[in-house]
């Protein structure tokens, strides 16, 4: 069986160089780049390599970089580091309702320490307002986090304008740059940004390392507590094969990404019209433009998305959804709802996100084979029995 | 971490030892720090030349080798360059030292002018030092 | 020239066997553990299996193991996390002078939250005294964490004892026990403890990954927010080709503990009586024989130790020391001053850790290599010239 991989969004394969390089750390480079012979210092020299090409990737200086576990890990160091060190600016900090739960979680967090959250409504495409946001300003605001481009359905937010605006306020501003990384061009001059986070696993990197941008000068309170390693903010003996992976894994996708997001958007276009064109009552999610290159978010109403992955993935097609039987929780994709769906619509959203591997004969795969699941998953469906026969459905 | 001219200066230290009969001696820093520096001049009394100098130091890479740059940074010169050495200028002559380590340098400069201050109370000449700018390991 | 490490306390090379099982999970198994596709499900049941190793490594149940991003992680979840869920029965904590700085900063930062820390002593050999134990505890005494054995001397402190007497006073009882692992037997039942940290790196596994032991029933306040990996307590997409590391490091570690224990005691006896017998004025610090198998620490009076290790290393011996010149801070080792040693004899002080490398040859090797070196070193130091002259030192 043909096996499509369409959740790039939710990781991506390592790939080759990458592999390469940490096996080569693993095998040779093994000592403590905290060590002072030479068995520790290849390590620290490898660290500091990978640290320019992070730096360089996003327009920083190598100081401004740190590594740390995750991307998550990023976005706890600048939320609850950079409010908890600010708050005797005052207490009020400004998010949006369609962050990733790295981000959404640490406020919420902030907000049983004392701290008051706005957060800031999206549009029917998922974007948020910039008059809102000004709107929301107040003098007494020290932080605000929008994410660069959402995770579900792909909206690329009006980030350098939010940075804009925070710089000449002096307004620290973070950016969840975990999708755009490789996707689009991710430069922190440009953003205005004081924080910016990112994740090497989303990048045909390894697991389990992410970096966090800190504009010089810009000070966070630690979360952990240890050795000295990354300024203090991230203690602990460095994963130098991550780290080193991470640099292997960005250099090459912001080398590639003119030619290959140039691609993944003419591929991802015609994923987008052959499902809508085939399946009815099925619309897309997000914008149809101002969106990730390899993102493409279809609602497929009155199914159910656990079931359509369930059932897609024994056709060999990897995909994820907003459900909410995919997440344990209850409720369906936050993002989903906060754009003002229903839960129904939301309940059916089919994520397809491209990569590398995608093929057109990928896509033309996924076009044929979506059809008879859907009918199949349809004709057992109680809410389609509804929507046919004409009655309420909400 | 260290340059190779660090590293070279501290496998193969130059002028290490003692001068029996020296002109100055001075000796900086102290135990808690884990820094020690002692250092030996001859001086020419006509010429006011430092025709030797020697060091002996307890301490990391960084002292040993700024001490043994220090030692050739002035034999041959005057005491008027002498006193004109920084730590900075130092450090510079190794190609740079770890900023964590800027701090041994200055151990060097201060036992140098250390040794000069002994030499300006045993000559009687006036080299314009200060005996409140040093602290004794001694008198610690 | 040969190479010899002797700096297996720092950090370990990786076992063959786990390079081969990460480089599999890299380029095979590269799904998100989240996912319920194809992909994403091995992911998911590599971490499972990984879990199930460690704690049955540990006699723990796989319940009680959360992964982490490395030993660090594992002790500030455990001391930050307990004390902050646990606050409202009290703010006493107790641990040890000589804990690893993981262990200290977290509790350093408790203080500045309004905790009250009692640091225990040691004695000479570094061991805590069960009965300054005892005295210390208060009504409001909430987590002791004491460490299983010290990286720097080696000492293996008291821990089953003050375990027993925290478990039955409802104490919660945190151990370090990331240079125990492997070395001598680590049982949570047996150590009677709530919490027991420990990291990949110091036993032949990759570095980035810890795993802490939490017992049943036990809460803690997460420290950072986002996804639910790790019951929410170590949020972010899953390190799984570490973990997976792991879990092989953490079994051969285990199995093969009884024959290299004491194939490391015989060899760390003799390089001890090596060098003290070649070398004058050499002292162990620890204890003789309570102390880990692979550790030896002597201290060289009257020279300073990051110039020892630069000497010994350009012999290709790699080593580490307490002196202040390898850590970047001023003091010399807070563990050998809590041990009473003047601040010269800290300086001065060498720690060998040996490992699986570490054959007859090279210990050998350091026996005749070291004494010239400290010849060499003496001969420039004012201090020795000093003690030579009888001039007084301190
Ligand atoms: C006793 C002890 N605790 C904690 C740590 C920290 O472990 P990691 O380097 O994995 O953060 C170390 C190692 O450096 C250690 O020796
Ligand atoms: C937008 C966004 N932020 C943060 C994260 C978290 O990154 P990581 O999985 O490296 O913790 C992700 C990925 O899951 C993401 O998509
Ligand atoms: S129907 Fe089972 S969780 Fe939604
Ligand atoms: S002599 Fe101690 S840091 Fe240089």
């Amino acid at each position: 069986m043909r096996r499509v991989y369409l959740d790039h969004g939710a990781t991506t394969p390592v790939r080759k160089e990458v592999i390469e390089a940490m096996m080569q750390v693993h095998s040779e480079v093994f000592g403590n780049p905290s060590s002072i012979h030479s068995f520790g210092r290849p390590a620290r020299k490898l660290i500091e390599e990978a640290r320019e090409k992070v730096a360089q990737a996003i327009g920083a200086d190598p100081k401004e970089i740190i590594f740390t576990g995750s991307g998550t890990e990023a976005d706890n160091i600048a939320i609850i580091g950079g409010a908890r060190a600010n708050q005797k600016k005052g207490k009020h900090l400004i998010t949006t309702v369609v962050e990733h739960h790295a981000v959404l979680d640490a406020f919420k967090s902030l907000e049983k320490e004392g701290f008051e959250v706005t957060y800031l409504s999206v549009d029917g495409e998922g974007a948020v307002s910039v008059e809102e946001f000004q709107n929301a300003l107040r003098d007494d605001t020290i932080l605000v986090s929008v994410m660069h481009a959402n995770n579900e359905v792909g909206t690329i937010q009006p980030v350098e304008e939010i940075g804009k605006i925070c710089r000449e306020r002096k307004i620290l501003f973070h950016t969840d740059a975990v999708q755009t990384v490789g996707k689009v061009p991710v430069n922190v001059k440009e953003i205005n940004c004081d924080f910016l986070a990112l994740s090497g696993h989303k990048i045909y990197g390894p697991k389990g390392i992410g970096a966090l941008y800190m504009r010089r000068g810009v000070r966070v309170q630690p979360l952990y507590h240890g050795g000295g390693q990354e300024r203090k903010l991230r203690p602990g003996t460095e994963n130098v094969a991550n780290i080193v992976g991470l640099g292997v894994a960005i250099e090459h996708a912001v080398a590639e990404m003119p030619a290959e997001s140039a691609r993944l958007e003419k591929l991802r276009d015609r994923l987008i019209e052959g499902v809508l064109g085939s399946i009815e009552e099925t619309r897309l999610n997000g914008p149809r433009t101002k969106r990730l290159p390899h993102n493409a978010n279809i609602s497929i109403e009155y199914i159910e998305g656990e079931a359509l992955i369930l059932s897609m993935d024994m056709k060999g097609m990897a995909v994820s959804s907003g459900s909410a039987c995919t997440s344990g929780s209850l409720d369906p994709s936050h993002v989903l709802m906060a754009m003002g769906l229903t839960h129904t619509t939301a309940h059916g959203s089919l994520r397809m996100t491209l990569g590398h591997s995608t093929t057109d004969e990928d896509v033309d795969y996924v076009i044929t084979e979506l059809k008879p699941i859907v009918d199949k998953l349809r004709a057992m469906s109680p809410v389609w029995e509804r929507f046919q026969k004409g009655l309420p459905i909400h | 971490m260290y340059t190779d001219k660090v590293l070279d200066h501290f496998t193969n230290p130059r002028n290490v030892g003692e001068i029996e009969d020296a002109s100055g001696v001075g000796e900086v820093g102290n135990m808690k720090c884990g820094d020690i520096m002692k250092m030996y001049l001859k001086i020419n009394d006509e010429t006011n030349v430092i025709e030797d100098v020697t060091f002996k130091t307890f301490g990391c890479g960084a002292a040993i080798a700024t001490s043994s740059m220090s030692t050739e940074m002035i034999k041959g010169k005057s005491i008027d360059e002498a006193l004109n050495l920084t730590n900075r200028a130092i450090a510079d002559a190794l190609d740079g030292l770890p900023p964590v380590k800027m701090h041994c340098s200055v151990l060097a400069e201060e036992a140098l002018k250390a040794a000069l201050l002994d030499y300006q109370k045993k000559s009687g000449k006036n080299l314009g030092l200060n005996e409140d700018d040093f602290e004794d390991w001694d008198e610690e």
